[in-house]
């Protein structure tokens, strides 16, 4: 298998699906023509994400990505959420194939998308958010055909 | 174990018994090179001759129209490298489609890159070719039009006849891949003016890394492995005896009863489709409902992405396939489906079930039962899907 | 059964029973397409991937610089071709010899054809090129030198670090067609500064019909089968699963003990060497004396021709070859023997025994005390031998 | 095998090898160049082939090809042996392989070769002869290496 123990016990577990209907941020990153829609909802009090949900449209490390992503910023400060990096999320499933690390990359841009939006209906200005840049990665290789 | 459903009968198949039987005696027995004039020698080229007429019996060929090669790939670069190269004094334009496998797709690109021109065939959203279009792309510099038999991925049967006449009228030399056909569809080389023909045995139950190229008699192509005096000059290499026995073998039983199986495999998929069909919404065939390989079945299923599905599927004991990106980590997917003309979404979460001899009825009911399963999971983790409910954006 | 007695190791060897062993998984049960995701798939990636290592160990290279192919033959063609084509701007010159084998020199001459210059070096009479030569053939517009290491006809092992290391001071890719060494010679592709070999699998006791290419990190070359993502995009076709398996188990079990079983191979081609000249005259040793394949025997044996030495062996059951044009109909004897000086009607009478792994010293003895008979007699048939005798002409 | 059992049968126990001491005409055609030298010795009196000996450089087929053909003249007249065809050759093998036809001509060759020696030292004229080309037939393929 060319996933991690890890990725497949999130992508047949998957934590945190759904959705929240009072969500204090929600954040989408992705598009369908790249095959992967992340959606990220948060509900934050005072300064703690209570609660996290996810919907994801993509392969299996993307719903991975999402799953642990909600796994690791559950709980912690919005500080805390806006340092979680690709890279954590990628050590958290004992790594991704290579063309498969873009996933990582949207499940961290999906949290901040959420948070943003938080940022924005609340007032509360967060750090670091106006720099960050979410744009597509595209270090994607042919496609075998068989 | 847990039962291990194989649905990816086009990807490749297992290995017949009676191929491999066959096969055992030239690996540490008769392992003599064919072209050795000792007894060990004659012994293997005995058998490569066998299964040589074996091949060009089911293609009513003659026996030196037929050519050993590594499988479909080097077919595919053979026949059309070898035949562009042969004639650019000729001229240099060929014609193919859009949906063809790599094997061509990638060669003509690369003949272009060497100042071929090449001109892709649109096809409808059933995947076929439109005749007139082809007549109309033909030129003065048209020296080769290669279009696939069965496509590999939807299954799409293409009006092989009626493209050889139109290649004959028009004196340009007809090359089909038919790695998808062989083994399911009755086919006469001769009738159908196919100059040449690419097959692959892996995908017959025989042995993965062997094929055949057939070349109509007095056609001229370039070499792609020049070497030694194999295959009668044209292509080198000590002939992978124990693989081309396993081929003659594969081919000829694929043809024994062809009637008969090719009827129980479309029961199968008739009633794969129809169960698909009745328990999923928001799903498409892809391919044409009657003029399908009998063992292909594709879906795209709205709001889920197919590796998903896959890994699903795996996680129940089932094989199946995508023409998803995600699969290979490719930003878009299949070529085939955005030429029939599904945008990038739905193309994405497609799935291919290929079934074979070996499948049952029992297993198609039990993979739709898991797949009906598997959809309604994903979809209810996909934004998308949750969007269309609530009526969202 | 009659004993039946291979000394033709060169042309080709019995897959070991372990080599068949570690295959046969992979036809029936293990037979998932490598580039499929399911558990059956990645099963055969792994398998596949298992090889590679064990053959980039053997050549102290690294895991992905090996390339599968389906031989020695496509190796040489796609090494050489895909050279050419790729540096065509930087250069049209390719140095060789002329004692390649001819995948290298039919696919040289196939370039010459398009607009490639080919020199080919001369050897003396040992087989050996000339480095001086080879230094002075250089130009401006060398792109390529392709040297093999070892013949397989007469055995002569070329100079091959020596060549690297020019290759590698006039920055000048170097290819090594290494089929015939491969199995009996250490190599370090990283020492001899070697860009690109060329290894089969048949000639060490592996499946025939599978080889690879070795292909120096960052070199650049065209490829040969254009199609599938396989082989990292570099060569296309569903991979020979079975096939590289027992490559890679062949290559690895060559390396095992090797000193040791060249010494006992060695032993026993001194022997049968010793013994043909004890018993016979007017014979010449084709190849080098000492710079030589651990298994290769190939004589001369004037007044008579090689076919029907080796009919007279086949008859005693007893497998060799020769360099004799009439065994394949061709007028000219084998390009080697007349490279390396010999007239056509001494070429003519040459056999060539190749031992393996599986001789002994009682075949060995065996098959001199024939060969000495099968000498005489074919020589008093001869009338070059009686003419010889009583001195007319 | 690519021969025939004749073949095999002739190379294996060839009839007629030797030279003829007191031969009326000797025959030699071919070259060590090609790989084949066939000699003929024949014994003729009164126009009829008392006695017929071959000696032969070459492969299987050109042994099989001489020891058939000494076999066919042996005994017959002068004329007879003129008329033997390389295709008489060929048949009495119960066939050749394709590439290995040029023995049998070089038989019939040899024959008519030892006929001229034995017309120009006899006197005696043979009809036929003079316009009979001792040409090498040059049909040859590509050498197999491997
Ligand atoms: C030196 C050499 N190169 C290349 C080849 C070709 O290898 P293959 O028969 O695997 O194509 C052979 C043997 O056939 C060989 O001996
Ligand atoms: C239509 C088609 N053409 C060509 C090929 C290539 O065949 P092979 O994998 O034997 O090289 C395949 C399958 O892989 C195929 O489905």
């Amino acid at each position: 298998m060319m996933y991690s123990e890890k990725v497949m016990e999130h992508f047949k577990n998957p934590r945190n699906v759904g959705e929240l209907e009072d969500a204090s941020g929600v954040g989408q990153v992705g598009n369908a023509k790249c095959g992967d829609i992340m959606k990220m909802f948060l509900k934050i009090e005072d300064g703690i994400i209570e609660d996290v949900k996810f919907q994801t449209f993509g392969c299996g490390s993307a719903i991975a990505s999402s799953s642990i992503a909600t796994e690791l910023i559950k709980g912690k400060t919005v500080d805390e959420a806006m340092s979680l990096t690709n890279r954590a999320v990628v050590e958290a499933l004992d790594g991704l194939p290579p063309v498969k690390v873009h996933c990582s990359v949207l499940a961290e841009q999906a949290i901040k998308a959420a948070l943003l939006d938080y940022s924005k209906k609340s007032g509360i200005k967060i750090e670091g958010l106006d720099d960050f840049d979410f744009e597509e990665d595209d270090h994607h290789g042919e496609l075998e055909n068989y | 174990m847990r039962k291990y459903i194989y649905m990816d009968n086009a990807a490749t198949t297992k290995v017949r018994k009676e191929v491999l039987d066959e096969m055992l005696p030239y690996f540490s027995d008769n392992y003599g090179n064919p072209s050795s004039i000792y007894e060990l020698g004659s012994t293997s080229r005995v058998a490569v001759e066998k299964a040589r007429e074996q091949v060009a019996k089911v293609l009513n060929a003659e026996k030196n129209e037929i050519f050993f090669t590594a499988g479909g790939s080097e077919s595919d670069n053979w026949a059309i490298k070898g035949v562009a190269l042969r004639n650019k004094e000729k001229g240099n334009h060929i014609i193919t489609s859009k949906i063809e496998h790599h094997a061509v797709l990638h060669t003509c690109q690369y003949l272009e890159k060497h100042g071929f021109e090449v001109t892709y065939l649109d096809v409808d959203e059933y995947g076929l070719i439109d005749l007139e279009e082809l007549k109309a792309a033909i030129t003065d510099n048209t020296i080769l039009i290669t279009i696939m038999y069965a496509n590999n991925e939807i299954g799409t049967i293409q009006p092989i006849e009626e493209i050889g006449k139109i290649a004959k009228e028009n004196n340009i030399i007809f090359h089909t891949d038919a790695v998808q056909a062989i083994g399911s569809i009755k086919i006469d080389v001769k009738a159908m003016n196919i100059d040449l023909l690419s097959l692959s045995a892996h995908k017959i139950y025989g042995p993965k890394g062997v094929g055949a190229l057939y070349i109509k008699k007095g056609l001229r192509l370039d070499n792609l492995i020049e070497g030694g005096a194999q295959e009668r000059n044209r292509r080198a290499g000590t002939e992978n005896v124990q693989g081309i026995v396993g081929l003659g073998k594969a081919i000829e039983l694929a043809y024994e009863n062809l009637d008969e199986k090719n009827e129980k495999i479309i029961y199968l998929r008739d009633r794969l489709m129809n169960k698909i069909e009745e328990n999923l919404d928001y799903i498409r065939l892809n391919g044409h409902r009657t003029k399908r390989l009998p063992g292909n079945v594709n879906y795209s299923f709205e709001f889920i992405e197919g590796e998903s599905i896959l890994l699903s599927l795996d996680m129940e004991g089932i094989a199946a396939s995508s023409g998803s990106a995600c699969t290979s980590g490719s930003l878009d997917p299949s070529h085939v489906l955005l030429a029939i003309g599904l945008p990038h979404g739905i193309a994405h979460g497609s799935l291919r079930l290929s079934l074979g001899i070996y499948n049952t009825e029992e297993e198609v009911d039990y993979v739709v039962g898991k797949l009906v399963e598997i959809v309604d999971r994903l979809r209810n983790m996909s934004p998308l899907f949750n969007e269309r409910k609530t009526g969202v954006k």
